[in-house]
């Protein structure tokens, strides 16, 4: 089984991604770092922010430590450390 | 508690004058505006970009956050969005408290969590490129 | 460096916006306003009475002193005089800086020593009698 | 020699004094803090604030410490601790 999700990138992932919104199809209970890996492996050019450590990931709109569940319909997004203010 | 983004231009004193309690006799508001000179070099203009249901949720949770760790009364936070020319305020932070001493240490902290945690991003226009800006990383 | 003193009303935005430097990227400032309680006794409102050549000179002092100790580029203090209604704004002091640590710093300093050694004496009007406020000594 | 001084008093010293403005003759030669004391003991009633260590004074909009000459057609002000801001 697998299911949709919707993925979300900001700022410069944005750019690097080349889109700022996908849906991408992941297999049924996965976990959100799990998530993370399988849309870097689609949007390689992300992969350098991940090694600076910048980059972020939330689900459904909130900071994920990486081991929660992903489910059907879930937002995620990908984003570098922010720099409002 | 007030938690706004816009693309509009931002009144910092309109924007103070909201949060002002009858026990309050203090407002410390900060007004982070576009600076001319990053680190020697020129910026044109900025561009400012939300993830903004996300980033309304983690500007009330600092709210919140801040209410218990500080004696204060009343937070206004307001962040703008879109383009900025320099000198235009990108972000208010108006924070009253009874004692202005709480009022002063909730503003400094509002404004290095916002710019830890907050899902905005700021783009630097130079005459000779552009580059988003990467914040430190949110421990 | 701005220092005045005035009977008219304060517009805490625009005295804020009126120290924003193309170096700096932060004003902090502090609005002080007339509160309804003062332990737990009702204020019907206040007067301020200055000795208005000598206290322009000790702010101008205090704001002397502030750039010496602080790594700030501008500060405006204005303090209003006469007959304030609750909530009015009786003191505005913004402090921009390139860093927003030293306004954060600056701004409080200059609250705490203007209280302390500014000549000018605030009067509690209640509905049942008046009382000239004595602050700390000035030590 | 006796010389006029201009004295000021402002919120409660200006009601303890019963005026905000006087001019008194004093010695030639004396210094600051034996010109207040002066004041005090044409103005009774300012004493209370002294004795709290509240009464503040200054010779030409300058705080002093007291041992500063006093001149003729010098202005000085009588004042309770400050409470502004």
């Amino acid at each position: 089984m697998t299911m949709i999700i919707k993925v979300l990138f900001f700022g410069a992932t944005a750019d690097e991604a080349g889109t700022a919104k996908a849906e991408i199809d992941l297999e049924d209970g996965i976990v959100a770092e799990a998530a993370l890996t399988e849309i870097l492996n689609r949007y390689p050019k992300l992969t350098a922010s991940r090694e600076r450590g910048s980059l972020l990931f939330a689900v459904n709109q909130e900071y994920v430590k990486g081991d929660e569940l992903v489910r059907d319909g879930d937002e995620l997004a990908v984003f570098t450390a922010v720099s409002g203010g | 508690m007030i938690v706004e983004l816009t693309e509009s231009p931002l009144d910092v004193g309109e924007i103070a004058r909201r949060v002002v309690p009858e026990e309050c006799g203090a407002t410390v508001t900060l007004d982070g505006y576009v600076r001319k000179f990053t680190k020697g070099r020129e910026t044109e203009y900025l561009v400012y970009e939300a993830y903004e249901p996300m980033a309304l949720k983690e500007m009330e949770k600092l709210v919140q956050a801040a209410k218990e760790k500080f004696e204060i009364s009343h937070v206004a936070i307001v962040h703008r969005l879109g383009r900025l020319e320099i000198g235009e305020t990108s972000v208010v932070i108006a924070v009253a408290a009874p004692h202005r001493r709480a009022a002063f240490e909730a503003c400094e902290w509002l404004i290095k969590e916002l710019k830890r945690t907050v899902p905005i991003w700021k783009k630097e226009v130079y005459a000779d490129g552009e580059v988003w800006v990467e914040g430190e990383a949110k421990g």
